[in-house]
Order: C-alpha cells, then structure tokens, then sequence
C-alpha cells in the first residue's frame, strides 16, 4: 500500500500525514523498516489453547522461520513481537503490561486468537477474564479463529511486516508524534 | 464392599451419619464436628481404606452450603460420597489435609471461592484469586457489575 | 609482521565496535520508562532482596575453572616455539602440567569440585 | 507428617518461575525458595489463566457446556468433550449406537498419542535438545489432518454431541489412520533411540522427582504419574466405558515412581494406544452414528459423576442438577490440580535443574489446572 494516500475530498476524519522527511531520511527509514519487518523475533507467550497452534506454525510444516519469525526468545528483552496466544485474565493483566514495558523499542503486538482479540468464548457470566487485550496493551494485528490455523497466524505476520515497511504500527506513528499517541 | 455392607457397616464408624437415597454411589451425611475423626476412621480401618479422596467440593444451596467429597478405595474399588451441611454466614469445617494431602489444593480452592473457613488448615491463603478480592464467586447471591456481563 | 600491524589490528577492532555503538547512539530514539529498567523476572517484580550472599561452592568452582584456563593460555606461547626448541620444551611443559595436575588431585581430594 | 512449611531464612534467594516461562509450558508461576542450587520449597500461584469456567457453565445448557471443557485441557480435548457427552446420557439414559461408540473410542485413543506425542517435544525442548519438537510436531501434524478431515477442526474438535458423534467419519478415515499406525510404530523406536536411549538424558532423568506409591495416592494423583508409582488407577480398565471392555490392553505400571518411569509409562502408553486403534479401526460397525435427543436436555433432579482417563489424567465432572436446563451447580475434577500439588513434595532437595525435568514429566497443561 502506498505510504503518503491523497485524502478524498469530504474525508470525515484527519488524516495524519507520516512524516516523509528529505529523500535520505525516507530513504534510510524504509530500509530500516524493511530490515526490521524481515526479522521479527517473536515472544515465547502462550497462555492457552492458541500457544499449541502457535507452535504447529513454529514446527516443521507451516514453519514460521521462512518470513525470519525463526527465533522465539524467552526474555522480552531480545522480542520485537509480543504474539498473546490465549486468554488475558485479570490477574495475568499487570504482568502481560510489564512484558509489554520490558520490550526493547521497536516492538508490536499480534492478538491471536478470539479471546485475545474481545475475551472470545469467556465473554459472557466470567468474571476474572479482560475482554481483549488491546484493553492493556496497543495491539497491531489482530487474529479471529478459536484457535485460529497457523496460515491464519502466518497471514497476520504478514499483514504485519506489511504494516511495518509502510510505517503504519502504532507504535511508530507513536514515535512519530508523540503528543498525539493514543 | 457392596453399596448395601457399607451402609450398614458405616453407623458404627460415624454415629450421627444419615443416608440419602437415589445417587450412583452411597451418601452418607455427617456432622461438621465429627467430621474430623469419622474421616479418619473412614481412611485407616481396615475393612475401608478410603485413601483415595478424588473430588473435595462445595454447592451453594441458597439457604445453606454443602460440602462434598468424594472417596474411593484403591484397595477394595468401593466409593463413597460423604456431605457436610455448613451455614451460609459462618462456614467453618475442619480440614482433612492430614489425612488426603491433595485436600491442601482443593480446599484452597473452596475457601477463596466459596469462603469456607477450614479450621487448622497449614496455609490457608487465596490459590486462584488473586490475593485481594472481595466476595465468593461462586456463590449463587455473587454480584459483580464491572467484569460479569450477564447474558 | 612487524609492530605496524598488531597497531592496525587493534585500530580496526577498535573502530568495529565503535562505529557499531555509534551508529545505534545516531539512530536511536531514546525512550525508557521506569519499569524497563526494572529486572525482567518473567514479569513479576523481583521478591527478596537479590544481593545476598552466594553460597562458597559457586566461588570454589569459578577459582579452579580460573586456575586451569590460565594454565592453558600459558600452552600458546608454547605450542608456537615448541618445533623450534625441540625436546627440552617438551619435557618442560610436561613437568609444568604434572604440577598443575596434583593442585587438581588435591582440590578433587578436598571435595571441591563436589557439589553442595 | 505434613512437611513444616520452610521459612525463608537469611541467606536463601526466592526466585520467581513465573507466568511467562518456558519450562512451565503456560502461565504457571511457582515461587521457589533457594538455598544455593537446592530447593527447600517450590509455592505455584495459579489463577493466571482462571477463566471462572464454573461460573460460566452455570449459565450454559448441557449442549453448550461441552465446547468450553475442550478449551481447558486443550491437549485432550476430544477425551473431555466425551466425558461430557457421557454425562448427559448416563443423566439422561441415553443410549448411543454401537458405531458412534467405536468411532468415540478411536478419536480418544489418537488425541492420547497427539497428546503424548506434544508432551515428548516438550520434554525434550526442556531438557535441552530441540530436534523432538520437530520430530514430534511432523507426527502430531498427521494426527491433526486425520481429525480436521472427520471434524473439521484440529485443535478443539467439537464432535461429541450427546446421543453420539456430530458427523459420520470421512470416507477416508479407516486409511488414513492405518497409514499413520504404520508410520508411527517405526517412528516410536525412532523416540526411543533419539532420547530414551540417550544416556545424558537417562541420567537427567533418573533417581529424580520420586513420588512414592503412598504419596500418589495421597495426593491424588492420577494417570501417568500414578501409574509410574506403582497405582492402578486408569479409568478405562476400573470402570470401563464406551467399548474399552471388548479391546484387550494392558494398564503399563512402573515402580520406580522417578521421572525416567513416568517418561517410560508415557511412551509405552503410545503403543498402547495404537494397539486399541488396530483393533477398532477394522471392525467399526455400520449404523447411525447419534441417538434420537429432544432438542432441550434437562438433566432429571439430582447428582451425575463421570470420570474419564483423560492423557493426564482422570478427569471428572460432577454436576447437581435442579432438574434445569442449565446445570445448579458443575464442579470439574481436572487431573493436572492434583498433580501438581505432588510437585512442591517431589522437588524438596533436588536441584534447580532436576525441578525442570520434574515439571516435564508432569505433563501440565495449565488451564486444566486454574479452570
């Protein structure tokens, strides 16, 4: 998708303009981007049923690595990509805000799965369950499916590596114009 | 045992135990005070061995709270399902964690979220809830307008 | 070989490093916030207090580890010249290992190595 | 007899393996007090997956409740949504066609084997050697193709529906699992070879995490951990449902009661299972595959237990029914609770390193246990 889209003219909303900056600066930060697209190192985070398709999609037949998603660390601390398999509760809430916090910068956030995305089948009569995540943390991408299939997952990393050569994660349009982060 | 020797075999173990009819395995209903020694009894006299305790759980009747467990011998293959009626204000029970280890979890469980006090318990704190919170959830009168949305 | 090169050798690994930090130090938008400085223990904060004092097995293993890598940084300088000086390095080294050796039985002895 | 709770003295570090982790296969978060490299006492919190399942289900009807059962031990999800169809019909005295309960049998048997399978990976990733994941993985993938032909899903299959099986199996099924029978029965020496005969593995394994017959029992553990002590305690030979009577197989037994016999009792189980598939999967009979239901079940006044040898364990429901739509009150006896509250017992005195190697061979799958 191009980067700068012309607005039609009785556009309802603001369009927020990403900074092209002179031909080095655009320049230099696709490549950037595109360097970090290719090699997202995603969290090792699975809190329920989504962690085992999460890990059908690591293993040999839908292998992940083929789009650089080769690499499931531990430690937040080398993880550019949190992927939440699974359902957020209110107790795993403050920790899943910590991992959040504890990522080094440029980091983005997968929803997989229904109850990641809106509490998904514990929606209604629970009372211990976060309906979504994106309550707790900016989400990028977000996966329907209960589980969703691993080419929904790998899709969605995609969509992912899509939205970051063209600038679009939240958290750059955060770094761009901090006094407008949402 | 056959359901039948247990039930006429029983009264002498638990004095003051009734039992109910209909159910797949034999009820028998004790006092909360005698529960303590009837379970000792029920798990090392010979004839029961009831050293097996499968399930340890609590329905809330509305009017009052019921405790069940649910035993099984792994020598002999009878079961038994033993019931405590509790009050609903003050539900107070002694622990049987001396004699099932696997009571310690179970009734963690039922304290935090029935809020029945098990006397002597070794340590009695919240396993699933987080540590502050406030109610039993899984008590029929349980509000909670923020994160229950009725359906 | 002369001194000219070892000064280049140390110039370029210097200047690998350097220019690495300095390229990241150029392009990073700093942003830390309190709890990213915080110890990552899989994302509860740390109980207890982590300074304390390790128990000495810890210490009693790094000093011998310590003791025999030294030992074998001294093999490098000798298995460069050892062609040119014949049998005399040899039987050297073999009485400096055959030293070493018997710290080793004795610290073996003394349970050292044994793990608590 | 109950071991005092160790106090957190001066020089002892607690550490947290907490919810994010990968040894703990979920978020279970275990405080662990140090001493050194051994452990005085390992503390789970839980609850960071508690979904308030029995909340919910006290709202759901007796179709509907069975789906969530299969999102809590995800691994044996066939096997507890049978447990929950049998609910309803022994509630019910429903009375399911001879078919649905070949075909029940054979579902149960090969999400056993996927489950083993997955907890082999895992075992091994612990442990250190990365290879069984993918060794794993690559069988488990045949497994989950047989399913989403006949089911259409592969992870949480909603196919058991009170009176019997929601469809018909795929014209290809009986192939394709013989296929994967024979497949799987070289492979299995292939398991053995690449970790059961390795020797560092052995010595990983071995003489660690022991859990003595009486202890089991105490605590009420079931399934493969029982049974590695010394337990018989497999629900399909105690109180044989469905077809499991008309198929000979052994309950495998180990003494030791270490981690090295609960990994042996697993692998052994796998053959095992294979075997009750050979012996079906010629032989399904021909019939409709549901009962006649009414549309609304309502379970008659009174109490229902069902328990069913899930790969974990026994796994049991227990519901007091008002005679509603809806169940009064449901309480599921899921085995993973059970075992692990033998952990913190088992892991005294052992080193930090062994207590991984102790949690694998539990085979945890953490919303089992939270619920």
């Amino acid at each position: 998708m191009d980067v700068n889209p012309k607005a039609p003219a009785p556009f309802p909303g603001e369009v927020i303009q990403t900074p092209g900056g002179g031909i080095l600066v655009s320049r230099m930060d696709q490549v950037i981007n595109w360097a970090r697209s290719n090699s997202l190192w995603p969290l090792v985070f699975g809190t329920s049923c989504c962690a085992i398709e999460m890990m059908s999609t690591a293993a040999a037949k839908y292998d992940w690595s083929r789009f650089g998603f080769e690499v499931a660390r531990a430690t937040p601390r080398q993880a550019d990509v949190i992927i939440i398999a699974g359902t957020i509760v209110n107790k795993m809430a403050p920790v899943l805000k910590r991992l959040y916090d504890q990522m080094a910068e440029p980091k983005y956030v997968i929803a997989m799965g229904a109850c990641a995305t809106s509490g998904g089948p514990f929606f209604y009569n629970t009372y211990s369950v976060v309906k979504g995540a994106d309550h707790i943390i900016p989400v990028d991408v977000y996966i329907a499916g209960c589980p969703p299939r691993p080419e929904a997952l790998i899709h969605a990393m995609l969509s992912l590596q899509e939205k970051i050569k063209s600038g679009m994660t939240r958290e750059q349009i955060k770094m761009e114009k901090p006094e407008q982060s949402f | 045992m056959t359901r039948e020797e247990l039930q006429n075999s029983l009264p002498d173990l638990a004095p003051g135990a009734t039992f109910e009819e209909g159910g797949e395995w034999l009820n028998m209903n004790v006092t909360a005070e005698s529960w303590k020694a009837v379970s000792h009894a029920l798990k090392f006299t010979a004839g029961f061995d009831f050293d097996y305790l499968f399930c340890l759980t609590c329905v809330d009747w509305k009017t009052h709270l019921t405790m069940v467990y649910h035993l099984t011998s792994t020598t002999h293959r009878h079961n038994m399902v033993v019931k405590i009626k509790l009050d609903r204000t003050k539900p107070e029970v002694e622990t049987v964690c001396d004699t099932w280890r696997t009571a310690e979890f179970h009734e963690r469980e039922v304290f935090e979220l029935f809020g029945v006090v098990f006397l002597n318990h070794p340590d009695l704190r919240n396993l699933i809830l987080p540590d502050v919170w406030d109610g039993f959830p899984l008590r029929k009168d349980y509000e909670d307008p923020i994160n229950m949305i009725k359906l | 070989m002369g001194p000219g090169s070892i000064i280049a050798l140390m110039i370029a690994a210097i200047a690998f490093s350097g220019i690495a930090i300095l390229i990241s130090k150029l392009l990073l938008k700093p942003s830390n916030s309190v709890t990213k400085g915080e110890p990552y223990e899989c994302g509860i904060p740390t109980i207890g207090p982590s300074w304390i004092q390790f128990s000495v097995g810890y210490y009693l293993f790094a000093l011998i580890f310590l003791i025999f890598d030294v030992e074998l940084i001294f093999l490098f300088p000798w298995a460069v010249v050892v062609k040119k000086l014949g049998w005399v390095a040899f039987v050297e080294i073999i009485i400096f290992l055959f030293i070493l050796f018997m710290g080793f039985l004795y610290a073996h002895k003394k349970k050292a190595l044994k793990w608590m | 007899m109950i071991e005092e709770v160790a106090t957190t003295e001066q020089g002892d570090l607690v550490i947290n393996i907490g919810p994010q982790h990968p040894a703990t296969h979920g978020v279970l978060h275990l405080v662990i007090t140090l001493n050194g490299e051994t452990i005085k006492k390992v503390e789970p919190h839980l609850g960071y997956i508690h979904r308030s399942i029995e909340k919910m289900c006290e709202s759901l009807s007796y179709r509907q409740f069975i789906y969530v059962t299969s999102r809590m031990d995800y691994l044996s999800s066939h096997i507890n949504n049978h447990a929950c169809a049998m609910l309803v019909e022994k509630g019910m005295q429903i009375e399911i066609p001879e078919r649905a309960q070949y075909i029940r049998v054979i579902m149960d048997e090969l999400t056993r084997i996927a489950s083993h399978q997955l907890w082999w990976g895992a075992m091994g990733m612990d442990i250190g050697a990365f290879t069984p994941f993918f060794l794993a993985f690559r069988e488990r993938e045949m497994i989950n193709s047989i399913m989403e032909e006949t089911c259409g899903a592969r992870l949480t299959m909603n196919y058991m529906v009170p009176g019997g099986v929601m469809a018909d199996i795929h014209p290809n099924f009986c192939r394709t699992v013989k296929e994967f029978i024979t497949h799987f029965k070289s492979k299995i020496d292939e398991y053995d070879t690449l970790l059961t005969g390795n020797v560092i593995f052995q010595n990983r394994m071995k003489g660690v995490g022991i859990l003595s017959k009486e202890d089991a029992i105490s605590f009420g553990c079931s399934g493969p951990v029982a049974r590695a002590s010394g337990v018989k305690c497999d629900i399909r030979k105690l109180y044989p449902y469905e077809v499991y009577d008309k198929v000979n197989f052994e309950e495998i037994l180990a003494t030791e009661g270490d981690s090295f016999a609960r990994y042996n009792v697993r692998l052994l189980e796998m053959r095992e299972s294979m075997r009750i598939i050979e012996q079906l999967i010629d032989n399904i009979p021909e019939g409709d595959i549901q009962a006649k239901t009414k549309a609304v079940l309502k379970l008659p006044k009174g109490e229902f237990y069902t328990r069913i040898e899930t790969a974990r364990g026994e796994f049991g429901i227990y519901v007091v029914s008002e005679g509603g739509t809806t169940p009064y009150r449901i309480k599921f006896r899921s085995p993973g609770f059970s075992n692990l509250s033998a952990l913190d017992h088992m892991v005294r005195g052992q080193k930090l390193g062994d207590m991984v190697a102790i949690m694998g061979t539990l085979d945890l799958v953490i919303p089992d246990i939270d619920r």
